[in-house]
């Protein structure tokens, strides 16, 4: 029996806000697993603290609201203890940039073979709108008493020089674009991140879903010229492969950096990277235990039928022997 | 003046990284070939070269447990130890130094600190000598102590000569040479000491023989050049047991791949750290027969994993731990106080996960190598708002390993986290002792529930992970079980896991919650809780936990020679505290202290919380070191003749 | 059935983001411009927009300081208000709704949560009852409660013939529409409503004459529709008193500002935020005429940072600090937990950094938005190892401004680090007071030195920081300071700053800091550590601390009027304990009773330690709601009569 | 009197091994100063935990050793309520890239004006020469059991995407430009980010002075070819200037990320990037406290000479009164 979206939903109230974006994320992560055959039990949904955190519950699979900012270390903990479930760790842009930002980096050069989804709608939904990390200097959104102070951050950099193997962008209101990058960001093998432009309705009145959808710029046939657009596959190629030159490499680092950059009249969506040339970690884990994957830790028996250990300590008592 | 046989104290100091260890290694296992017993202490800086370390070490023919205020014979590598600790060598006792030393003034000694050096110039000035390690030389001299002055660069060239040696090799000689030395002075056995050398460089013949050679010229000079009328007299000993020479970090390490931690992340700090390279280093191990059996398994693993920092370690243990793996983490205070918030996300998801607290002397950064323990009353109260927590300290390394096993079944079967209590003094500490018994302590999993069960529950409608029960237990199951369906949330949540705001359920879900402790308060056996030694109709009972327990053991012994009964109530169990037993086991006392290394008496007021008892005396030391066998022993002394203050504060240590 | 007049308890609730606070607002204005004082509390969802909020208001002619069990005037805006609070109207009170909701039926209530629907069906079945809104009113009407359903979307039609209103300004006239037909049935002027519309809108003339119509058309309808004898009715009172209307967060922003607090550092947390927020909204205010003459300065500034986390927070408030600037942070549990490292990095370099601490539900992410005394004793013991803090609790709004100011006079005196602790009732309750008075509390910095000063000490050899002294406090001076250069480091250090490992000079540094606190105790007056209320002879004694205080001493009246006489002591500063002081006050008493709003009473359990003495009852309550007057009066009869065991438990609020 | 080197040093005893690059480091922190001719009581130089930390010990001028990550946040605070100190900040690369990521992360957008430099060693020296997380994939310092399993952070490419408005990477050795660097650093108005490489020959033996230096390959003359060299100022200009347009900026960018890629058999090093047209912190302040600067936190009276509040509060209860 295939599985269906509804296989993947609870019937727990939703209290979003009324045109939320997470509402599409949610959707799109939903469809993705069940359009990836994904039955509920096999996948976990880790997320942080915001409006963002509060996915899990309306998804029906394995769902862990954590922390604020410790998403990645507890969804790290999961699928390593554990590497046959499917990981998708979702959170804010406060959560993930902010407060999260050193897990960020630091799961990146790690390489785990997971999903991180960031719902980045440039304010602190779940405490009222206050300036999140990405939101840029100058701005003021209407629940700002003045303009915001720091200079925003560009995730897609970030994730860059973080060394995430598979970096996208998607758009909570292109839901069809939206599943298919989380299923290729799933598929992947290694960290994988997906920043999603998610309008919050309520604080962000700034970057809504008119901005990013243009209609403040119709054309004379009163046609919106939206901002998003989709990256063009032909022009921009996102492959980093084994066997390239670094000239080559180099060459795809700029054009990301380019492309990662523009913002305000077009702004890019699409898969920006997807790097095939390093191992991931339970490739790395392999060369140390090269029967982890057999048994892994949330598999292992640590006891006979007696209860004992059943860990043959023997080796480990002669190295420190003295008599 | 009498000679003793087989019971040394011995001091062993130079610069970090100069190879004190190595030597320190060599000597304990030369005397354990001869089924002697060993205790050591080591105590160095937070600091990678130079600065002033050295080693405590006991030789006994029965096992002890403690350091002593002075040693019989100190063995210094270079000119600091014998400033350092020169004034700390017992009247009858030895000092073996470097004899090219001793014009050497300290104003040479360049890692010394300012208040050290200050106060030995103070010393020595009142003494009216001059500045140099013959001046402090002289000085113990005057008090009878015995001098072995050995000219190691004249013994090593005599050796060496035609041979060309490295100066790394040439470093490790010199240790070699040292040990030799102290061992000629000591009358033992020199085939021990080379029984030790081949033991451990295994197979590499031309290192060997090296170290052979100089240690058969130090021996042969020290025997031909001084008198062999030492204090201690070392003596091999029959044994046909089996010992190891386990550290504190190690006998940890054990116990957890035997407990079958698969898991452990950790953060790097002093004095945690060297449990996780141990593990990392030993991350592949053997799989009993029987365990084969069942799981068709040979081998077994733990994945270490060096995260970004503190809060990744333990949020990453606990996301192992959801999936029914055991995992932990391991750390000292300035990690564990990042810890706390996810502390109480695992309070409130019932989520077993286990942090190895290694204490060390605080607060903040504090004195980042030295003993203390003085997190317990933060460790008891850590994380905002209220949730059960599990909380043993082991007092000795025997304990170390039991309780390293016995914690993770505490946080299975109470579904709660779990805190295993040690410090800088265990850390640190290494014994000879007879390989641990891992059939002693029965894995129990508790209420985790694979697949098939799940599936035959929740059949009838989704799995309730947070069940109401009259236990207060729930069944739980791992991430990515067919059927067991469950969410998480820091927030107060349903029997389902998804969060709630209602009243009523927030108070069943603290009432839950709280009843496990209860729960765990009963269950556990008093055996695991406390110990009571020695003469529980004693007028002094003493009351205290962790590490301190080698000294006390130790003084009580002495104590009892001189006449003094005492008891000791050893706790172990810190949460859920048995309040009532511990109550009975001190009530009828006239005397009661209690004896911990911080500076508040934190027990103390832990236990006066639980029984509204107090103590008459608080017998405490926060200097950085731990307390001596000698320090107890007085400062229960003075108590029993009524004259103490009501807080005793010990200061012995360099 | 007889009419009170001027003693409501008045209850408004809706969805979140509907209103419901304008409404309140409106509501408290209006009373408050009639010379009466306001109480009210608000509780929410950790929600932003759809789920229940509500305010619980009480309207006297003296000030009062709690809330109610149950309310005598319940408003709906929606039919979920009905549901979740039909119950709880005084059998003689009255239920304010919208007439078109009496169809509703629970299961189109989208936001309810899934236990309170189950608990109310039940309930309307076990009455016979069916599922509607219409069904729950007729319950209350069966009471004797008074129904008043208004036609609001006619009302609104007949108003706005021919206008166009948008649905936002709708929503806001709706607002002020159940604000008149409260009014109207509590018989009060509704000319005050008005007078509070203007001044609300100011100068929007629009606006203002929009909603004035739609207050005039509902308070006719009410009063033409219903008897005119509701059981209470509000009178205006003359009275010259100037009043401000204040919320917590507020009044400890006011005191900070007062107390020269020049940086605030923030994450923003519920139920912390809004101090910060309004903080960054004023933060340039003028300086007095007499500050203008010393400084020249005529205004002054509080820098406001929304820091990456709260480590940031506190580190970074801490650093500002170091220049002798007065810095705070202002927190919640979970950031709270997240500071501990630091603070005791403050603790070791003595630094007077200040952080306001709002206790919420709790553990872990808890139960955000609601109430609990949880934090106690993680605040008491927070940080590893041992270093010296001030904790001190407000118990309303008159302290939280005062303790604003004195705290940071008692971190900078002690140099140490220093909590206000604080809560989600403190927070979210809002208040008619008379204006602060911020020259009651005189600002007071301690040992801290400028240029001219330090140039003076420190020409002879450097500037000890941290030098000996026998009160334990050291001189300081601020980063950039000419002649002042000192050293911080986590570690143990020295006089001047600089790390040691030295055991001499670490016992002596751990006992300056501990002097700091035992000074402390001795310099601060007894009236600001702790209260003492009603009767200190008499049978009863109440230990509390905390937001309980209002609720207590509202009780204490209704007790004293049915002849119980209690005596109640409200321990402020909670570290230094005055345990010798509240030992006498509360030794006499026949019955000790200890009141706190969490799970394990622990403020019981931290008395206990310090004075050894119990509590014959312990009253608590853990289900996120703050305690009413009612529930202390019951619980307090009970223990009275003898009749209570040990641990009573409050569990009244939705 | 003008200021000496001398004037910057302690007498405290320096306890890091011999040879190690912490050494240059401080000599040029401490000549930089001096050559600035700052006072010492100017200057406060704030550090993280590790060997690198001790650093404020050694320097006479206001020393802040902080907690294990948490130096930045501190250095801010401090220079926010003292903006007339000069504030330099100093921490290993595992205290600023790992357990204080979030921070690095979140210091640069904010902009503030100081300075910040990174200990670059690969490992974590203090606590016995664990991979930092500079250390590149796969390899195996002595220090290490196995070969490392994370991959490396690149900090120029992670400081340029936190949004550091100058960036430079310098080498202990080579003192006399890292004077040089540290310098303009320091002059820089804005958060200014100097990475330098730092042997530790106790832990690191793969990244030694010889290997900088080239010595592992001489040529036939027996001249080493040192590894580290200077970026040329003429063929690589790290301005960003005011008037720039688009495009050149992102030249600017993808020159910058191909430069700071570079390691293993170029390394370069000197000023990567000098952004000047973005707002510093206290710019941004002055926008909404126009009189900040004359009477900073740091020098405000905050009480009358009776001790009562400065603060007059009529405005604030003005708004609150309601009668
Ligand atoms: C340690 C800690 N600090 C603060 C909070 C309060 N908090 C809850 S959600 C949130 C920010 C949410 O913003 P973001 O991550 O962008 O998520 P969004 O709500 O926008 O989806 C904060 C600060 C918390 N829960 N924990
Ligand atoms: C919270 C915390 N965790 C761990 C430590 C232990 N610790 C001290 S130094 C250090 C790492 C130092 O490495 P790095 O930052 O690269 O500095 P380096 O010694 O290489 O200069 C660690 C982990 C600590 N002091 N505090
Ligand atoms: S506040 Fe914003 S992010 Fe949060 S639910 Fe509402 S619209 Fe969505
Ligand atoms: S361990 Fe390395 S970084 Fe630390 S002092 Fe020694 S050489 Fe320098
Ligand atoms: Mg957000
Ligand atoms: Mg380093």
């Amino acid at each position: 029996m295939p599985v269906k979206v509804q296989d993947f939903k609870t019937a727990v109230h939703n209290n979003w806000c009324p045109g939320c974006g997470d509402f599409g994320i949610l959707n799109s992560v939903q469809m993705a697993l069940a359009e990836m055959n994904l039955e509920p039990h096999q996948v976990a949904v880790f997320s942080g603290i915001g409006c963002s955190g509060k996915t899990p519950h309306y998804i029906n699979a394995y769902g862990v609201h954590t922390l604020h900012g410790r998403v990645l270390p507890f969804a790290i903990g999961g699928k390593l203890a554990n590497p046959e479930l499917t990981v998708v760790a979702v959170g804010g842009d406060g959560d993930g940039m902010g407060i999260g930002g050193g897990h960020f980096v630091n799961a990146g050069r790690r390489n785990v073979d997971m999903t991180y989804i960031l719902h980045n709608n440039g304010v602190y939904g779940l405490t009222k709108g206050q300036a999140s990390p990405t939101l840029k200097l100058g701005v003021q959104t209407k629940s700002l008493p003045m303009p915001n102070i720091n200079e925003g951050i560009n995730p897609l950099f970030l994730s860059l020089a973080a060394g995430y193997t598979f970096i996208a962008r998607g758009y909570a209101y292109d839901i069809k674009h939206l599943v298919g990058l989380i299923k290729q960001a799933i598929n992947h093998r290694g960290a994988s991140f997906v920043e999603v432009l998610q309008p919050c309705p309520t604080y962000n009145d700034i970057n809504t879903k008119d901005w990013y959808g243009g209609e403040d710029r119709k054309d004379a046939t009163g046609r919106a010229a939206p901002r998003v657009y989709k990256v063009d596959e032909k022009s921009y190629n996102p492959d980093i492969k084994p066997g390239m030159s670094a000239e080559e490499v180099n060459g795809k680092l700029a054009n990301f950096v380019s492309k990662a950059m523009e913002w305000g009249d077009r702004i890019p969506i699409g898969i920006f990277m997807k790097n095939e040339t390093t191992s991931s970690y339970d490739e790395r884990i392999l060369e140390r235990i090269p029967f982890y994957m057999q048994v892994p830790p949330a598999k292992r028996l640590i006891a006979d039928e007696a209860n004992r250990s059943s860990a043959d300590l023997t080796p480990l008592f002669n190295e420190l022997k003295v008599r | 003046m009498s000679q003793r046989t087989n019971s040394l104290a011995w001091l062993l100091g130079g610069a970090q990284y100069s190879g004190v260890e190595s030597s320190v290694t060599l000597f304990a296992r030369a005397c354990a070939a001869g089924g002697l017993h060993i205790y050591s202490q080591r105590e160095y800086y937070s600091n990678i070269m130079g600065e002033h370390s050295y080693f405590q070490v006991r030789v006994d023919e029965k096992p002890i447990h403690s350091i002593r205020s002075t040693a019989d014979l100190i063995v210094s590598a270079d000119a600091e130890t014998v400033f350092i600790h020169g004034r700390n060598v017992n009247p009858n006792g030895g000092i073996i130094y470097d004899s090219k030393l001793v014009d050497t003034p300290i104003s040479k000694v360049p890692m010394m600190e300012h208040q050290a050096r200050e106060e030995i110039l103070h010393y020595l000035k009142s003494k009216g000598l001059g500045e140099t390690v013959g001046d402090m030389i002289k000085d113990a001299e005057k008090r009878g102590v015995r001098l072995y002055p050995i000219p190691y660069d004249e013994l090593l060239q005599k050796m060496a000569s035609g041979q060309m040696i490295q100066l790394a090799q040439g470093r490790r000689i010199a240790n070699a040479m040292a040990v030799a030395a102290s061992l000629a002075v000591l009358n033992y056995d020199i085939k021990k000491l080379e029984e030790a050398l081949t033991e451990i460089f295994q197979g590499k013949k031309k290192i060997i023989d090296l170290n052979m050679k100089a240690v058969e010229i130090t021996y042969d000079y020290v025997r031909k050049t001084f008198k062999n009328d030492f204090l201690v007299q070392l003596v091999p000993i029959a044994t046909k047991e089996t010992r190891l020479y386990v550290g504190g970090n190690q006998a940890v390490a054990l116990g957890k791949i035997a407990a079958g931690c698969t898991v452990q992340t950790y953060y790097p700090i002093s004095p945690a750290t060297d449990e996780s390279t141990y593990l990392e280093a030993h991350g592949v191990f053997p799989h009993t027969r029987e365990a084969q059996d069942v799981s068709g398994a040979e081998k077994g693993s733990i994945l270490v994993i060096q995260t970004e920092d503190e809060i990744a370690a333990i949020t990453m243990a606990t996301g192992a731990t959801l999936t029914g793996a055991r995992a932990a983490t391991s750390t000292s205070g300035p990690g564990f106080s990042l810890m706390v918030e996810a502390l109480g996300w695992a309070g409130i998801n019932e989520v077993p996960v286990v942090v190895q607290l290694y204490q060390r002397g605080s607060p903040s950064t504090g004195l980042p190598t030295r003993h203390e323990q003085g997190d317990l009353r933060f460790v008891l109260h850590a994380g905002h708002g209220e949730f059960p927590r599990i909380v043993l300290a082991s007092g000795d390394l025997e304990e170390c390993f039991y309780d390293a096993m016995r914690i993770f079944n505490y946080a299975e079967r109470y579904q709660t986290p779990a805190i295993h209590l040690l410090d800088k003094a265990l850390a640190s500490s290494s014994q000879t002792l007879a390989p641990f018994r891992s059939e002693m302590v029965k894995i129990d999993r508790g209420a985790l529930l694979g697949e098939r069960e799940v599936m035959a529950k929740s059949s009838n409608g989704g799995f309730k992970r947070f069940e109401y029960t009259d236990s207060g237990v729930s069944e739980r199951t791992g991430l990515g079980t067919k059927g067991g369906i469950f969410w998480n949330t820091g927030d107060e949540h349903d029997e389902y896991g998804h969060i709630i705001e209602d009243p009523t359920v927030r108070v069943q879900m603290m009432e839950k919650r709280a009843k496990k402790l209860e729960l765990a308060a009963k269950e556990i056996p008093l055996s695991e809780k406390m110990n009571i030694f020695g003469d529980p109709k004693a007028e002094t009972v003493i009351l205290s936990w962790g590490s301190t327990k080698g000294a006390i053991l130790d003084a009580m012994e002495v104590l009892k020679a001189e006449g003094v009964n005492v008891c000791f109530v050893q706790v172990r169990l810190i949460q859920p505290l048995p309040s009532e037993e511990l109550r009975q086991a001190v009530i009828n006392a006239k005397r009661r202290l209690c004896i911990e290394n911080n500076f508040s008496g934190q027990f103390a007021g832990w236990v006066r919380e639980h029984t509204g008892l107090t103590m008459d005396h608080l017998i405490v030391k926060y200097n950085g070191r731990p307390m001596s066998m000698d320090e107890i022993v007085n400062a229960v002394k003075q108590s029993v003749k009524g004259k103490a203050p009501k807080r005793i504060v010990l200061t012995d240590g360099e």
